[in-house]
């Protein structure tokens, strides 16, 4: 009986949750951010290699691991959806994507303004710029394909089956894109911070990493809670507050 | 600190443009994208007021008619 | 006419739901459709008739709610299901390059018939002389009957019938009603939608099911 | 009456269908493959007739037109079936919805993967290929072409109930074809080398059993949420 019950129930209590957690993931984002950039634009000492040029990294890697994580937990989101039919988490999949897709921009942009005083060049077939590249690619058709349908319900699933097969795929276009830049480009510089970084580098980069996914977060839950509404326009809750906040 | 003074800072040990081009577009598009989620939801309710609005009228018109009939 | 038990129920609606672009069609619909039955849909347009016949065939999802087909979830026993059921819906599947026969016999032979006698299933629905010719250059109301040509050679229990009767005279009409009455009285059911009012099938023999117009 | 269930006749009468009807559309089998032969032609006049320069990029070229013209040629792979509603009927029917759609994928790709594949050679010669790369350039199509149409198709049935289409669909598609791009080309390139290049065909091949297993459930699940 719950089954049948769930879909009415649900998206009341999905919105009101999330609602409650809002505020924890908008402090947590905007503190942890704040100190990361901060501590790494200021405090973080210079690398003896690139200067300081490297302080772009504390974006750029806590946006290019986010963009994948996020497309994960997108098509994780989109699986529940297809599989156990729980629409919430389809207006959660839908919420994730513009959310990736920004944060993928950023670590494009980012790579490439790092990568003008280091390679000499804005843009490099390097390996994690293809893929975050193509990753972009995935997002934005995620999020056209989502826009084409004027059912959102449909919608939903259709984007979460591409969303799906995106992350199949994921994994053979990165192993593909790496093992082709090897191929064609023996000796590019590899950007080395991962391993041998130094502790007071590698702790304001691990802040904003925390930071960039409780932001992630944040944005998530303000998304879905207006994508909940949009989606049961014709429920009484809703229209009740239609007209207490929308008639302004 | 590991700037000996605010111009140094800015100027990013020369590379002053790259560092501020990279956080200037990372935080205005965030800015961006907050702004734009949060108005959604304010949008979605007024479009459904206004879709209510509608009804109402529509359902007026029928009664309307149905009376003077 | 058959008492409703639950061995003779073919199908069963079950708090069916159906929200389309954010507008609820039905809400908690319930029923069921026993052996003998001959049920139409009634409403006005965009109450949401074809929506719900789709829904009874397993072509689109309830937003809520099941279909059950003797008691099992068609989505779940899906290929059971479809070997029992024959659907033909606003667009007849009649591909225009092929030729009567051929669609005809491309359909029989998908649903798993044998060597069906095409020429004889097809006389029965007025098309002999046409066996050769391309669908394309057929007439709408041959080219409708060349589809319902199906309904001749079937074994399918549930026939789920969106506007039969387009394009069909008055005569192609009743044949097709005495049909729906033949099959029904041997087990079957009939579920159809029609702008028609009906001769042969009696009131009485009519089961109906009214869809309103919401304006939500 | 007779009538019994079998999967392997009612992939055959499908697949015999779709075969007959574009063989009286014969239009549909030559368009992509002059697509083809017209976007090869074009490079050649774009970046100059130098043979060495050609041969470089001989087989870039040669994939990457394989796969546009893969692309536009799917775009029409279930619209017909669409709007006549045969799609409905084949979901209807009690074979397995992917078993339907690997019949409709494989005519398609004998209609336009295989003459792309006979006329790849002819091409070659216009750019100068590498004697050496023959081989591995057919090779790499006769196990590539099936992979684009495959993934390709999942695309199509996705986008088969919009109006607009056409620029989604590449959009939807092309990233999902890079690894085939990759591999393929790189293939090409080793042969012209004289280096080995049967791990390049063996991953290649190893994306063509997935695709096989994988996609027609993708595309049997797109389907459904198209004719909704």
């Amino acid at each position: 009986m719950w089954k049948w019950l769930h879909p009415y129930a649900d998206p009341e209590r999905a919105y009101q949750l999330a609602g409650k957690l809002l505020p924890w993931f908008s402090i947590l984002a905007l503190g942890l951010i704040l100190t990361g950039t901060i501590w790494g634009l200021m405090f973080a000492p210079t690398d003896y290699q690139q200067g300081d040029s490297y302080r772009i990294i504390f974006i750029h890697v806590p946006a290019a691991s986010m963009s994948m994580a996020a497309y994960m937990g997108m098509a994780i989101s989109a699986f529940i959806g297809l599989v156990w039919q729980i629409k919430a988490a389809d207006w959660a999949a839908a919420s994730i994507a513009p959310i990736g897709a920004v944060i993928t921009f950023i670590a494009l942009f980012t790579g490439a303004t790092w990568g003008k005083p280091m390679w000499g060049t804005w843009w490099v077939w390097d390996a994690r710029l293809t893929s975050e590249l193509v990753l972009l690619f995935l997002y934005l058709g995620v999020i056209s394909l989502y826009a084409s349908f004027e059912d959102k319900v449909l919608a939903a699933r259709a984007a979460g089956i591409l969303a799906i097969v995106g992350v199949i795929n994921i994994p053979i276009i990165k192993y593909s894109v790496e093992w082709w830049s090897s191929l064609h480009q023996p000796s590019t510089i590899k950007i080395t911070e991962e391993s041998a970084m130094p502790t007071e580098m590698l702790i304001p980069l691990l802040i904003n990493i925390f930071g960039f996914g409780m932001m992630i977060g944040a944005l998530t839950l303000v998304r879905f809670r207006a994508e909940v509404l949009a989606r049961n326009g014709m429920r009484p809750w809703v229209r009740k507050l239609a007209q207490e906040q929308g008639a302004a | 600190m590991q700037f000996e003074s605010i111009s140094d800072f800015f100027n990013m040990g020369g590379y002053a443009f790259y560092v501020w081009l990279a956080y200037g577009v990372t935080f205005s598009s965030l800015a961006v994208l907050v702004f734009q989620s949060v108005k959604q939801k304010n949008k979605v309710l007024k479009q459904i007021a206004q879709k209510l609005a509608r009804e109402e009228r529509l359902k007026q018109n029928r009664s309307n008619n149905e009376s003077k009939t | 006419m058959v008492t409703a038990t639950k061995e003779n129920t073919l199908i069963s609606a079950s708090s069916l739901t159906c929200i389309r672009e954010e507008r609820i069609l039905f809400d908690e619909l319930s029923f069921d459709i026993q052996e003998g039955d001959i049920v139409q849909i009634e409403g006005p347009n965009g109450a949401g008739k074809t929506s719900l016949l789709r829904i009874l065939a397993g072509l689109s999802r309830p937003y809520a709610g099941s279909v059950l087909y003797r008691n099992e979830d068609i989505t779940r026993a899906r290929d059971e299901f479809n070997e029992d059921l024959l659907y033909l819906g606003h667009l007849p599947g009649v591909k225009s390059e092929l030729t009567a026969e051929e669609n005809l016999n491309f359909n029989l032979r998908l649903s798993g018939y044998d060597d069906p006698d095409i020429r004889d299933i097809l006389a029965k629905v007025n098309l002999s002389g046409f066996e050769d010719a391309l669908a394309g250059h057929l007439s709408a109301g041959q080219h409708r009957r060349t589809a319902l040509a199906r309904l001749w050679h079937t074994t399918s229990k549930v026939w789920i019938l969106d506007e039969p009767f387009t394009a069909i005279d008055k005569k192609g009409v009743e044949t097709l009603e005495k049909l729906f009455i033949q099959h029904a009285d041997n087990g079957g059911c009939v579920i159809l939608t029609t702008h028609q009012d009906m001769g042969v099938v009696s009131d009485s023999r009519l089961k109906k099911i009214k869809l309103e117009y919401n304006f939500d | 009456m007779k009538r019994g269930i079998s999967y392997t006749r009612a992939f055959m009468t499908l697949l015999k269908r779709d075969l007959q009807i574009a063989v009286r559309h014969r239009g549909d089998i030559f368009n992509p493959l002059l697509f083809f032969v017209m976007v090869v032609t074009l490079f050649p006049l774009g970046i100059g007739p130098e043979p060495q320069v050609l041969t470089r990029i001989a087989p870039g070229i040669i994939w990457v037109a394989a796969l546009l013209a893969s692309m536009l040629s799917l775009e029409r792979l279930f619209k017909a079936d669409f709007s006549d509603g045969a799609l409905e009927q084949m979901m209807l029917s009690p074979q397995p919805l992917s078993l339907m759609v690997l019949a409709k994928v494989l005519a398609h790709w004998l209609l336009t993967g295989v003459p792309l594949i006979i006329i790849a050679p002819l091409l070659a010669v216009l750019l100068h290929l590498e004697s050496n790369s023959y081989g591995a350039l057919i090779a790499t199509l006769a196990l590539g072409t099936p992979v684009l149409s495959l993934l390709g198709a999942i695309g199509v049935a996705l986008t088969v109930g919009l109006r607009k289409g056409g620029v989604l669909l590449s959009l939807l598609i092309l990233p999902l074809y890079i690894p085939v791009l990759i591999f393929a080309t790189s293939a090409i390139d080793a042969a012209g080398m004289n280096l080995p290049y049967d791990g390049q065909l063996a991953i290649i091949g190893a994306m063509l059993v997935g695709s096989l297993t994988l996609a027609p459930v993708a595309i049997g699940a797109s389907l459904r949420v198209s004719t909704n």
